[in-house]
């Protein structure tokens, strides 16, 4: 039984990471209408950003995260206006942004492996909380409960600017139809740039965080969160942050559970199998509302 | 006149409701097209014309009632069917194929007259080769009659607006259909044109091909249509004779009321 | 003139072939002059950390030949680098235009086994000289162009298993495995063979992917079987991750992993819980004590500034090979007639092993260290504790 | 003359793997040519790649044979994957066949009867450049009898517009179908000319990378005309090996500079026939202000 609870707790905890990229990735999907190839970097990068801040400054731990998250921002602003902007005037569709996108990822990663002098580092186990927090019979990280956290203050602090503040509003606007929202007064430019930024924050959050639970900083880490953050946007239904939450949640449980109880060799099956029907049978997500289309 | 109110009804649109998200844009409609006739389907923007065309085309399925076109059930129809069934259209904005000369265009029109399967004409067998050829002809025949012919080889997206319009006409015909529907064929030409096309129109129906056209310019409407349905808000105000639609108070008021300015609207349009 | 070559070359060959044991022989050098040695380097990609510390390993390996001219009076060898990036098209490309280039004499390639089970049949067929570095799947070398200077997995392994049966005696031992790697699949099985031999139990397998990167359930996973022992085989990464992990999680008793984590970057980033973990090595600057070792330490140490970790061992082992093999030849060499060469030497030298057998171009060493990291980051012998 | 040999033979294998990515990316351009963006070739790819591996390998088949089952395996592969796709709004497709491609991987990793799993197989022939050339050609010309048939002009109406096409009588469905068939049997024979080529395959060769290079090369060439792909998965073939010559040291970062350039400048790609249509019609347009300004003066 104590097993049990704490391997739902692990399985909470690593789908938390799943969906807090998946949010930054959804994001950008629903609103801008990007697939975008690149977002893992954003991850990579941000862990990256907070480990040499941390290791040049030896800034306290979430000033590192801090700086990583911004970084991740920042990186997500950078290519969409160097690599995005030229082709939303000429309405380019979906392909000519995945294929640059593409073109970022390779460029991304690579030069992340050179910072990283293609090694996989980690900070060091001073420089955050690592200590075991007792809750009842259960041992938890500290790590997990405050990565657990991020992701319930974030879904909460964007689903309520979504549906409730002006700039949702807009951004929905947008994502709908920017020539809509261009002439119902919205400055859509500023609400790209906007987007751009709170996605590549929150997969940063995912990528600085994850970087430091699992003691790997490197050019693959926004990989591995790009594939599995990939299936919790789609089954959770892209234009829902909740959705997506719990949809990443409940991938991280059922992928340690299989891996636990079944066999690791199904794991990664289950996942995109999962992710394969839903879109299959179930493509607007467990929570996507029926109207989202984008032709 | 007579002689058109006798022939039988090509189609028939009964009491069709289409909703966009609660909002009725064609509600509880009934209209009826005779064959051999150009019926004009007038109304103001927003009116769910081209809804209309829309659902009789399968681009759209009504959320109730029925289409019939010579006694077949259009609602649930898939749009290639209903081509199938011969009934083709243009649009209100000239949808061309970006990319395609304009004997492409017409040529695409003309899909549902080609003979050869898609192996034979894989493999260029005489056969396809000749229907090909046929049906080249044909499309060429077809651009002549709208005067375009001497555009075949050009693309199609580098022409002027009016051009584009007697080619998407062209590529409309290119099935030989039963029934053409033209949203708006006229939009953007000069009075000259206008009447070129409304004389193009006439001919086609001498042809033997129904019309239905939606029309703003009220001239060429009791110039050139032989009856007419009249919509707002997606519901028929007035049906029959051209004249006296428009003589009709509710029309007058719904089509020009607001404005009061009949001839600043033709001149919009 | 083509005749008096032949012949000479024949009787060369038939030298080489009969005596072994006279590699060095005087009478016979090669022609002097430049050649090139091709290396398929993994510099970037998933393996790039092992990767730069092979091409290291070879450079410096090139270097002293050249400066001892040990291939040779007057043979200079030129060190060609073509990247794969562990990417098998790429890998076999880079060989056809090593192919392609006629002085390239030798080629040396891969850290995995699937690359260089793709660039294998492809050194035959154009019959080009092909000495594996990295990868480990028993039967790759196959003479005589294929030589592999590489140690398979086994022996080294179950001495290690032995020691820790027999100093710890512990009563159940559990097991990480990559499921998806069949090297570390191999070691696993021999492990556990001789625990299970000793009467030490199994609690678990605990399967992972190379490219997992979270190890706080599999973690959790294994201590849950109530292990006295917890035994990591798998690639670097991961191992790194898992012992990071286990200690995170609270677990304090005895951990074993593979030589994967005797590279100094390694410690560098996982630090003090790895401490006092054994590893079974064939080379470790710190504890290997042949003169041979200490002066590559050494002169690795002055050229890269990092003491050389086992793959770097390895790349310049390679070299050492071919160059050795060149040394035999005389006249002008060629590929066929350096592959004949290196398909008869029974015994590397020198080497950092203390010595290196080569049985039917594969690599032996029956001399297995079983090593430790210090808590201040220092490689020692693992004693037992 | 011995420079060029020697050059030919130190590229020849570049353009080897040029003819093999052809495959993918003329795949590619099958489904993109009716206005379907999919990564579904790189399952057809594994299907053809490890049919006609394990016909050769196990049966002894003859290698033409192995082709003709590898590329009626892809088809097959194909009707299934579209029959389930086709319903999907384009961009769910994309993403669809995005998680088909993570699947087939998984799948051929855990069905080591079939494919080797992790360790892979080796492919025991191999098939000349000459051969492989031969195949590219009739491929390519089935492409050209397609492009210049009612095939290919409901193809591309479908593509620029699938609503005008179907009121043209033209079904969306039956031609993405038939287009999902051609890229299915394509991409079959690509994945058996790449396992031919490399002499060895795991799952690992049927993976993102191919996704990326087809589509790119797709892009990059141009996806309007079926020399399109042809040029594209050349050129983005060469340019690793170009890169690697001219600069060593930032090769990826280079390469997928030349992406973003190619995407920014050339959005339609290196080979586009409308483009020639437009530079003509502005030259007639211009000739006949000449002739204007000419009646004038």
């Amino acid at each position: 039984m104590q097993l049990f609870v704490e391997q739902l707790i692990n399985g909470w905890a690593l789908g938390s990471l799943y969906a807090l990229f998946g949010i930054g990735f959804g994001l950008v999907f629903s609103t801008l209408g990007i697939l975008n190839a690149a977002h893992g970097a954003y991850a990579s990068w941000a862990a990256i950003v907070g480990y040499y801040v941390f290791q040049w400054y030896g800034v306290p731990f979430p000033v590192a995260v801090l700086c990583g998250v911004f970084g991740g921002g920042i990186l997500a602003i950078l290519v969409d206006q160097i690599g995005f902007q030229p082709l939303r005037s000429r309405r380019m569709g979906m392909l000519g942004a995945l294929i640059t996108s593409i073109g970022f990822w390779i460029i991304l990663d690579s030069l992340a492996g050179s910072a990283t002098g293609h090694q996989s580092l980690a900070f060091p186990a001073s420089s955050y909380p690592n200590a075991m927090v007792q809750i009842g019979p259960l041992r938890v990280p500290q790590m997990q409960i405050i990565i657990i956290l991020s992701l319930i203050i974030c879904t909460i602090a964007i689903h309520l600017l979504i549906q409730r503040a002006r700039i949702g509003a807009a951004m929905r606007a947008v994502g709908w139809n920017d020539v809509a929202a261009a002439i119902s007064g919205v400055n859509s430019r500023v609400i790209i740039l906007l987007t751009a930024f709170m996605a590549g924050a929150t997969s940063g959050l995912a990528g600085v965080l994850g970087g430091i639970a699992t003691s790997n900083v490197s050019y693959t880490l926004g990989e591995g969160l790009m594939l599995k953050g990939f299936a919790a946007v789609v089954v959770g239904g892209f234009n829902d942050v909740r959705g997506t939450a719990v949809a990443g949640i409940m991938l991280g449980i059922i992928e340690v559970f299989v891996a636990q109880y079944i066999s690791t060799a199904f794991r990664d099956g289950v996942t995109y199998t999962l992710l394969l029907a839903f879109l299959i049978i179930r493509p607007r997500g467990l929570f996507g509302s029926a109207n989202f289309s984008r032709a | 006149m007579l002689e058109v109110a006798s022939q039988p009804l090509l189609l028939e649109v009964n009491s069709v409701v289409k909703r966009f998200g609660g909002v009725a844009a064609v509600g509880g409609l009934t209209a009826h097209v005779r064959q051999g006739s150009v019926h004009g389907l007038i109304g103001p923007n927003g009116a769910g014309k081209t809804t209309l065309i829309n659902l009789i085309t399968g681009l759209l399925h009504p959320d109730e009632g029925q289409i019939h076109f010579a006694g077949r059930h259009l609602e649930k129809m898939k749009p290639q069917q209903i081509a199938g069934l011969g009934i083709t259209r243009t649009y209100q904005n000239v949808r061309l194929f970006s990319g395609m000369s304009v004997l492409e265009q017409v040529m695409t029109g003309c899909f549902l007259e080609r003979k050869a399967g898609l192996f034979s004409s894989f493999l260029g067998l005489p056969s396809a080769r000749n229907d090909w050829k046929r049906v080249r002809e044909h499309a060429m025949h077809l651009l002549k009659r709208v005067a375009m012919d001497h555009t075949a080889d050009e693309l199609a997206e580098t022409l002027s607006y009016g051009e584009q319009r007697r080619i998407e006409i062209a590529r409309a015909l290119g099935s030989n259909p039963r029934l053409l529907l033209l949203d708006e064929p006229t939009a953007g030409m000069n009075h000259a044109e206008a009447t070129a096309v409304g004389l193009l129109v006439h001919e086609l129906r001498d042809a033997g091909i129904t019309i239905l056209m939606v029309e703003h310019n009220m001239g060429l409407v009791t110039e050139f249509c032989d009856s007419c349905t009249v919509m707002n808000f997606g519901q028929l105000l007035a049906e029959g004779d051209p004249r006296s639609c428009i003589a009709n108070p509710d029309v007058q008021e719904a089509y020009f009321g607001r404005k009061n300015d009949a001839e600043r609207i033709k001149s919009l349009r | 003139m083509r005749i008096r070559k032949f012949s000479l070359r024949f009787a060369a060959s038939i030298l080489a072939l009969s005596g072994a044991m006279a590699p060095n022989a005087a009478f016979a050098e090669p022609d002097a002059g430049e050649y090139k040695i091709g290396f398929i380097s993994e510099a970037t990609g998933p393996l790039a950390a092992a990767g730069n510390s092979y091409l290291h390993g070879a450079q410096l390996a090139i270097e002293q030949i050249n400066a001892e001219e040990s291939a040779g009076k007057g043979v200079e060898l030129e060190l060609v680098e073509k990247e794969s990036g562990s990417d098998a098209a790429r890998s076999v490309q880079a060989l056809t235009q090593f192919i392609a280039d006629r002085d390239v004499l030798a080629v040396s390639c891969c850290i995995l086994s699937p690359v260089a089970g793709a660039v294998k049949p492809v050194a035959i067929a154009q019959k080009m000289p092909l000495v594996l570095y990295g990868a480990t799947r028993p039967g790759l070398p196959e003479l005589p162009y294929v030589t592999s200077i590489v140690v398979l997995p086994g022996p080294q392994e179950v001495k290690m298993t032995k020691m820790l049966a027999e100093k710890l005696a512990p009563k159940t031992v559990t097991y990480f495995v990559n499921a998806d790697n069949d090297g570390f699949q191999g070691r696993f099985k021999a492990a556990q063979e001789v625990m299970e031999e000793a009467g030490i139990k199994t609690g678990g397998v605990v399967s992972i992917l190379s490219a997992d990167t979270d190890f706080t359930a599999p973690a959790t996973q294994a201590i849950a079987t109530n292990p006295d022992l917890i035994m990591v085989w798998t690639t670097q990464t991961p191992a790194a991750g898992i012992i990071a992990a286990l200690r995170a999680r609270g677990y304090e008793g005895h951990i074993s992993a593979s030589d994967v984590i005797s590279p100094a970057p390694v410690f560098e980033r996982i630090g003090e819980p790895l401490a006092g973990i054994p590893f079974p090595t064939s080379f470790a600057a710190e504890i290997s004590t042949s003169p041979e070792a200490k002066a590559f330490a050494e002169a690795y140490e002055a050229k890269f500034n990092g003491s050389p970790d086992t793959y770097a061992a390895q790349g310049y082992t390679a070299m050492r090979y071919i160059a050795q093999g060149l040394k035999s030849l005389d006249g002008e060499p060629t590929r066929e007639a350096l592959a004949n060469a290196m398909a008869s030497i029974a015994e590397i030298t020198p080497n950092v092993y203390g010595g290196l057998p080569m049985k039917e171009g594969q690599a032996d060493v029956d001399k297995a260290l079983i090593a430790a990291w210090t808590k201040d980051g220092k490689i020692t012998t693992w004693e037992g504790n | 003359m011995e420079a060029l040999f020697d050059f030919w033979a130190a590229y020849g294998s570049t353009v080897t793997f040029a003819m093999a990515n052809a495959f993918f990316a003329l795949s590619t351009y099958a489904v993109l040519s009716t206005g379907v963006l999919s990564f579904t070739t790189v399952t057809f790819a594994a299907i053809g790649g490890f049919l006609a591996a394990q016909m050769v390998g196990q049966f002894g088949l003859h290698v033409y044979l192995a082709f003709l089952i590898a590329g009626i395996g892809g088809g097959l592969g194909a009707a299934v994957v579209a029959s389930l796709f086709l319903r999907l709004e384009s961009h769910w497709m994309a993403l669809a066949s995005l998680a088909l491609v993570l699947i087939t991987r998984v799948t051929a990793l855990n069905t080591p009867g079939l494919t080797g799993g992790v360790n892979g197989l080796v492919v025991p022939v191999t098939i000349s450049q000459f051969e492989l050339f031969v195949l590219l050609t009739v491929t390519t010309l089935v492409f050209y009898r397609l492009h210049n048939s009612w095939y290919g002009l409901a193809s591309r109406a479908v593509r620029e517009d699938a609503a005008v096409a179907s009121t043209m009588g033209i079904s969306p469905y039956r031609i993405q179908f038939t287009a999902f068939l051609i890229s299915g049997a394509v991409g079959g024979l690509g994945g058996a000319a790449l396992a031919f080529t490399l002499q060895f395959i795991s799952p690992d060769t049927y993976f993102i990378g191919i996704a990326f290079t087809m589509i790119a090369s797709t892009v990059l060439g141009g996806s309007f005309h079926w020399f399109g792909p042809i040029v594209g998965a050349l050129i983005f073939t060469a340019l690793p090996a170009a890169m690697q010559a001219v600069v060593p040291a930032v090769e990826d970062v280079a390469k997928g500079v030349v992406l973003i350039l190619i995407m920014v400048f050339l959005p339609r790609g290196l080979i586009d026939p409308r483009a020639i249509g437009l530079r003509r019609a502005a030259k007639r347009r211009r000739d006949i202000e000449h002739e204007a300004e000419k009646t004038h003066a």
